[in-house]
């Protein structure tokens, strides 16, 4: 019992040592400014990650959601552009674009779910796929360049990054809600268990009278919408979509449910140790910023050094399943 | 009467190969149906088709006389009929309590009723007499809690029609009684039931009807009372089985194995014993008395202290390329997460062990050669060479890993539940193997939960009780009452010689 | 005229930041434009993520579309050297673009930024216009050798002023790493008086993370290569974005168009073509401003 | 038997699929200087291929291959240059060269390795991690440049990529022994099997007296070693290294060992069905450049949609497998 407890906390720890850490380098970092920076730019990739978490918990994987998230950007910005002429600079045509937002994430994700679950073709290659085309389409879309919020709509849609109450914005507010949805669905209700027992053994679930086709689809279409609601809160932020938005966020959420303890090879899923991940990736980022190193070129070595620092405190668990 | 599910003229093949020819069987209401048959027979083909798990290729399921086409295992159960099959089905990852209502959850306002399904499981297991935690994953229980956990998975079902393979398999003494107790609760509560097992004395005690299948055939019907264990076997094998045990004439030599004060943290304590060359030592104990770790110990599988050396050699304790080296083989008790790749070919499976003997480029047709060796001397019914070990019934999968075993020619064999699911014809073929390579000189260890098997095998016995061995008896000391004193505690000695 | 068929091969970065971006669009748009009014031209685009699969595109070009003259933007110059050089000993017409090959003398014609300028008339800029121990952080892009001449450049240019550079570090030419980075440095730095940003793309993101701080009084901003929202708001007197230094990626189109001439007019294409950077000011921001470009 | 047939035939028949496209699209095709270059260029990632075939059939993933790519390079170039001034521009400081590069990368694999079976950390963070470290390490010696060969060696070098027997070039060779000696490997040696038992199910192959962590670390320094002979014939073609040498290389590495029919979660290898994946996606790339499409904005999805078909053909050993 003690050694699994040390499993669980160990990311936990890590958070913590980094803490110290940012504060020890540079005092500016406690500041609430600095904290709520960091805590809302974790939003999007934790967003993202949570829907991870499920997909991974049941056994799938996902590469396309850093080129989709760019994709429902894309869409979504030129989908209140078209819209900004007919109905208005207003709260309605926002809205609208966020419903865009989230039904073009959930189809996406259904596109993904269906390719794994009714083709019967691999996660891995599904995505990657996919992958491929989202990231063309909106390059595409794009022409090659930057798709641009009309600036009317971009006054009006800016708060919904920068304001919130005080310094918790409204990004660290919708993840804080969605990382405890996150947990309970995962705990507390019969889509958590079947995701789970899905991933542990899928035959036995199916066994169970558990609809391993669907709760596979759904994870799918679960981390679709999330990567819409991530799409919502990242467009005000600068007002734009290109092919370069949103490269490489998915190996960035693989890691974050990673290193908060979900097995890659699925099983038992943990949201609140995704949302440790994500902060700790967000805090090494931001750290290196804040510190003076020896040459920036290194940054990426620094990170890759916490990250596995990180995760040997979880090892522990991995000796006892062994035996 | 009509019976609440029958089987009119049922055949099933697998590709080419026909593994049931036209069966017929019925099963009523407040009784047990026993099956019984050699290892292939098709018993668990039979239960799978009732269960709905497998289709019929030709013939029909009648359930009250009716025909009917289960498309898959979760529509039987939803009409009343549960299987608990040989094959362990439950999720690694999850609790006792998430496995027995997995797919059947509980819930409240949307949210998983935790402490209704918690407490309905531990009633349930109450009920087994078993004192599983109903908070342990899966993955950390031991085989036969696992058999516990899916035995109280399958009575949370309200089932009209309870089928069962090889449910005691696994299960010792004790946990055998508790689920007698059940079969008598349900068949008194009208539930139609059947099961099948390779323990002749529990079908005598359980079944009101006996139906004996050879190579996919009934050959025999009967109602209690009509067989004896004797007849049941001769039907079974079709040939008569004398003296299933062979003759202790043992012939030691020098000391082979010496185990001295290994501790297994947190399962064995200092334990320490010695093996001569021809000398079959048995390991007796209750579940969980350590028995299993201390095996694995010996062969290197757990990390441990104390001292073991073979032949006065001192070997590296936890590594298990240093035991094999050794002439150390472990047969494990756990065939399905342990013992074969069941996705793997037989042949795969068979040379695993022992790859460097097949040269360095893999010597295919040694390989072939090999598994025709094993096929035969360990009488492995299999339709090629080439399937999936997963599809082999239970008991062919047993005598697969004996083969896999034997073939790396150890020099000790530590056996862990030798004959767990094995048809009693096949069982004596064993036991007769068992002391042929104590013949030839090998020391053999053998851990076994039924005690006649032990005792009918065993020159010397160490007694195990939670985690200490508890004491020695051997030669005509070899009783069941001396083993049970020492597994429960009460000092053998103690009793007036 | 000369009515043979020629085929003419582009090879070009993929679109992977703003500029790149715009110089995508040009490239198209030039040969669309060229492919109408010369029937007789055909043109191969091809665009790589990556070295080595920039040179399988030339590679590709050369053994199985038989092109006559191949313009390249190298990904980088060291691994493109060798690759184009096989080209022109195949005897075709070469146009470099922007990133000069390792080895001389092997384009025929060269037409190029200039990035040395690019990084000193920005650093110049700073040393000239910034109260004296002004403070300055600088956002570089992605570790290439072409940023390293900028930054080189402009550290050059600022040496010996009395001005401060506190902080260099990777925005990657993206703007959500500008931004990351800004906001960082914002957290970081009680007193920033100027940002190089060195280009626009990273400029915006800057931007944002200053008025998210609400600095915006604060700091001067100097993007670079002239994306036509930053003109437009020079040539608007924007207090915070002073200058911009070109660097058009409107070159490609040039390179294009005289290697499209070499085959269509009896002119010789062939010598160096620098496209100096300038700075743009509110004064003569409007000759820099293309409303209908992508970027 | 039909069916699993089929399977093991999926990805052969997409690739004679793209190559009756392909010489339908342009005779050029065919010819042998296309096919050779399309040969020689399938050398580097289908080298990296086979060595993740069997850290992938052991159950692992290496997400460090690409960045470990550049950094041997950078090293086998800096070595090279350094060495010349003393042993001169020969074939001597090539070789030195090239034992450099091979040890290099067998040490590289073995780090990734060490850290995955001794300090018992999930081989995808451990890869990650390093990922970012080499890559980091290889722009930091560059110092955000390029490494670049000495041009006297370059001159001698080069022949180790563009000569050869006619136009089977030396990288061709050297990937059809790599590719014939790693299908024996796994089909026929000792190693091979025991890298199918870990994965399949490493309890079982323990139990078997498969000494496990010892196979997996073989596995990764096999690769490693494969990584330091691809750059071994990358550096005559390129003659430098930088920061952006081999990105992505490991996503393309992976997609063709899966595509070539080797599972994801491990178990079972297939040497030659990474070959074929391997050629599937050079000759995507080569015939994409052979035609004219609508936007080379829409290559990415052009790929993405081919990638997704070659598989489709291999769903139904899913299928079977399943029941
Ligand atoms: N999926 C399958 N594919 C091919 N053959 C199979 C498959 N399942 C079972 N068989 C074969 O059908 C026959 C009957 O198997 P079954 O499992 O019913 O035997 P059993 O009577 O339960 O034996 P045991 O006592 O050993 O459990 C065996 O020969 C077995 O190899
Ligand atoms: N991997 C494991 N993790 C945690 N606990 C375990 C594990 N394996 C076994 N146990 C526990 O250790 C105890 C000893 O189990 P084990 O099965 O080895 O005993 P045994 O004497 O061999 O009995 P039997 O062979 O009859 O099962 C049991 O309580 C079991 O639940
Ligand atoms: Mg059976
Ligand atoms: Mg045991």
């Amino acid at each position: 019992m003690k050694r699994i407890d040390l499993h669980l906390l160990g990311p936990l720890i890590a958070l913590i040592g980094l803490f110290i850490l940012g504060a020890l380098l540079n005092p500016a970092f406690l500041a609430p400014a600095n904290l709520s920076n960091v805590l809302a730019r974790s939003a999007f990739i934790g967003l993202i990650a949570v829907g991870m978490t499920f997909v991974i918990t049941q056994g799938g994987i996902d590469l396309s959601v850093g080129s989709m998230a760019a994709f429902i950007a894309g869409i979504t910005i030129m989908a209140m552009n078209a819209l900004a002429p007919i109905t208005g600079a207003n709260w309605g045509t926002i809205l609208l674009g966020m419903g865009v937002a989230l039904a073009g994430g959930a189809l996406a994700g259904y596109v993904n779910g269906a390719l794994v679950t009714k083709a019967r073709i691999e996660a891995f290659i599904v995505t990657l796929g996919t992958m491929g085309i989202f990231r063309s389409l909106v390059t595409w879309l794009a022409d090659g360049g930057t798709l641009s919020l009309d600036s009317g709509l971009r006054t009006l849609y800016r708060p919904v990054y920068f304001g919130g109450i005080g310094w918790i914005t409204w990004p660290i507010i919708v993840f804080a809600i969605v990382a405890v949805l996150g947990e309970w669905t995962m705990r507390h209700t019969r889509f958590g268990r079947h995701v789970e027992a899905t991933g542990s053994n899928d035959r036995v679930a199916r066994y169970s009278a558990v609809d391993v086709a669907r709760v596979r689809l759904q994870t799918y279409v679960l981390l679709g919408a999330l990567v819409g609601l991530a799409t919502i809160l990242y467009v005000p932020r600068l007002g734009s979509a290109s092919g370069s938005t949103g490269v490489l966020w998915e190996l960035e959420a693989i890691a974050a449910v990673i290193i908060g303890g979900t097995a890659l090879k699925g099983g038992t899923g943990r949201v609140w140790g995704t949302v440790v991940g994500v902060l700790i990736l967000s805090l090494i980022d931001n750290i290196l910023n804040l510190a003076d190193l020896v040459s920036p070129y290194l940054n990426g070595a620094i990170q890759g050094v916490i990250i596995v620092l990180a995760v040997v405190l979880q090892r522990e668990k991995r000796t006892a399943d062994e035996r | 009467m009509t019976p609440v599910i029958a089987l009119k003229s049922v055949t099933r093949s697998f590709g080419a190969v026909e593994v049931l020819h036209g069966v017929d069987l019925a099963l009523n209401a407040g009784e047990v149906h026993a099956l019984i048959g050699e290892n292939g027979a098709g018993k668990s083909t039979i239960m799978k088709i009732l269960g709905g798990y497998l289709a019929p290729t030709t013939g029909q399921v009648l359930l009250d006389g009716r025909p009917v086409r289960f498309r898959n295992g979760p529509e039987a159960e939803a009409a009343g009929v549960v299987v608990i099959h040989q094959e362990f089905n439950l999720v690694p990852d999850l609790t006792v309590t998430g496995n027995i209502f997995l797919g059947r959850e509980r819930t409240r306002h949307l949210r998983l009723d935790h402490q209704a399904m918690r407490d309905a499981a531990a009633e349930l297991l109450a009920r087994l007499d078993s004192p599983i935690p109903v908070d342990a994953r899966i993955r950390d229980l031991s085989v036969p809690d696992r058999q516990m956990v899916e035995i109280a998975k399958a009575l949370s079902r309200d089932a009209r029609v309870l089928i069962m393979d090889e449910p005691s398999a696994a299960l010792t003494h004790r946990e055998v009684e508790a689920l007698y107790a059940q079969v008598d609760r349900l068949r008194a509560d009208g539930v139609a039931l059947m099961f099948c097992s390779h323990r002749l004395d529990e079908v005598v005690r359980l079944a009101d009807r006996i139906t004996v299948l050879r190579d996919g055939a009934v050959v025999r019907r009967a109602d209690r009372g009509e067989l004896t264990e004797d007849s049941m076997a001769t039907a079974m094998v079709g040939r008569e089985l004398t003296d299933i045990f062979p003759p202790k004439d043992t012939v030691t030599s020098d000391e082979l194995l010496s185990v001295q004060g290994l501790t297994v943290p947190g399962a064995v304590h200092d334990a320490s014993l010695r093996l001569a060359g021809g000398e079959v030592l048995g390991i007796a104990g209750l579940v969980g008395s350590g028995r299993t770790e201390l095996a694995e110990a010996i062969a290197g599988l757990r990390p441990a202290r104390g001292r073991i050396a073979v032949s006065g050699q001192q070997i590296r304790i936890g590594s298990t390329r240093a035991a094999a080296a050794a002439g150390i083989a472990y047969l494990t008790e756990d065939r399905k997460e342990a013992g074969l790749l069941l996705t793997k070919p037989l042949t795969q499976n068979l040379t695993l062990s022992a790859l460097d003997r097949f040269g360095f480029r893999i010597d295919r047709a040694r390989e072939a050669q090999a598994m025709k060796d094993a096929t035969r001397e360990f009488d492995i019914r299999a339709a090629s060479p080439d399937m999936p070990a997963g599809a082999l019934s239970g008991g062919n999968q047993q005598k697969l890993l004996l083969a896999k075993t034997m073939l790396t020619e150890p020099r000790i064999v530590l056996i862990d539940e030798p004959t767990r699911g094995i048809d009693v014809g096949t069982k004596q073929q064993i036991y007769q193997f068992v002391r042929q390579l104590a013949r030839q000189g090998r020391g053999v260890i053998v851990i076994s939960s039924e005690l006649p098997e032990v005792m009918g095998l065993a020159d010397r016995m160490l007694v195990m009780r939670q985690g200490r061995i508890a004491g020695e008896v051997s030669g005509a000391d070899i009783t069941e009452e001396a083993i049970v004193r020492l597994a429960m505690g009460l000092d053998a000695r103690m009793e007036p010689a | 005229q000369d009515a043979e068929r020629k085929i003419i091969g582009v090879a070009i970065p993929t679109a992977t930041h703003g500029f790149m971006g715009g110089l995508n669009w040009h490239a198209r748009d030039t040969i669309d434009r060229l492919g109408k009014v010369y029937p007789n031209l055909e043109f191969v685009l091809s665009t790589s993520g990556e070295a080595a699969k920039q040179v399988s595109d030339i590679e590709d070009m050369l053994a199985t579309r038989n092109i006559d003259a191949l313009v390249v933007l190298p990904f980088e110059s060291e691994p493109l050297t060798d690759p184009v050089k096989q080209v022109k000993a195949a005897g075709k017409f070469v146009t470099v673009v922007d990133r000069g090959l390792s080895e001389e003398g092997i384009e025929d014609l060269y037409v190029a930024g200039d990035n040395t300028a690019f990084g000193r008339v920005a650093g110049e800029y700073f040393r000239d216009n910034l109260e004296p121990g002004a403070k300055i952080v600088v956002l570089r892009g992605i570790p290439t050798t072409l940023d390293n001449e900028r930054v080189e450049a402009f550290q050059a240019a600022m040496e010996g002023s009395d001005k401060e550079i506190l902080d260099m570090q990777h925005g990657n030419w993206n703007r959500d790493d500008a931004f990351k980075v800004m906001q960082d440095y914002l957290a970081k730095y009680p007193q920033i008086d100027a940002v190089w940003a060195a280009d626009d793309d990273m400029a915006v993101g800057v931007l944002e993370a200053i008025a998210q701080a609400g600095r915006e009084g604060e700091m001067v901003v100097v993007g670079g290569a002239g994306m036509k929202d930053i003109v437009k708001r020079i040539m608007e007197n924007d207090p915070q974005l002073p200058v911009n230094v070109t660097y058009p990626p409107a070159l490609i189109s040039s390179a294009i168009e005289m290697t499209a001439l070499h085959f269509v007019s009896n002119a010789p294409m062939a010598g160096r073509y620098i496209i100096g950077s300038q700075l743009i000011t509110p004064e003569n921001a409007e000759q820099f401003y293309y409303p209908d470009s992508p970027f």
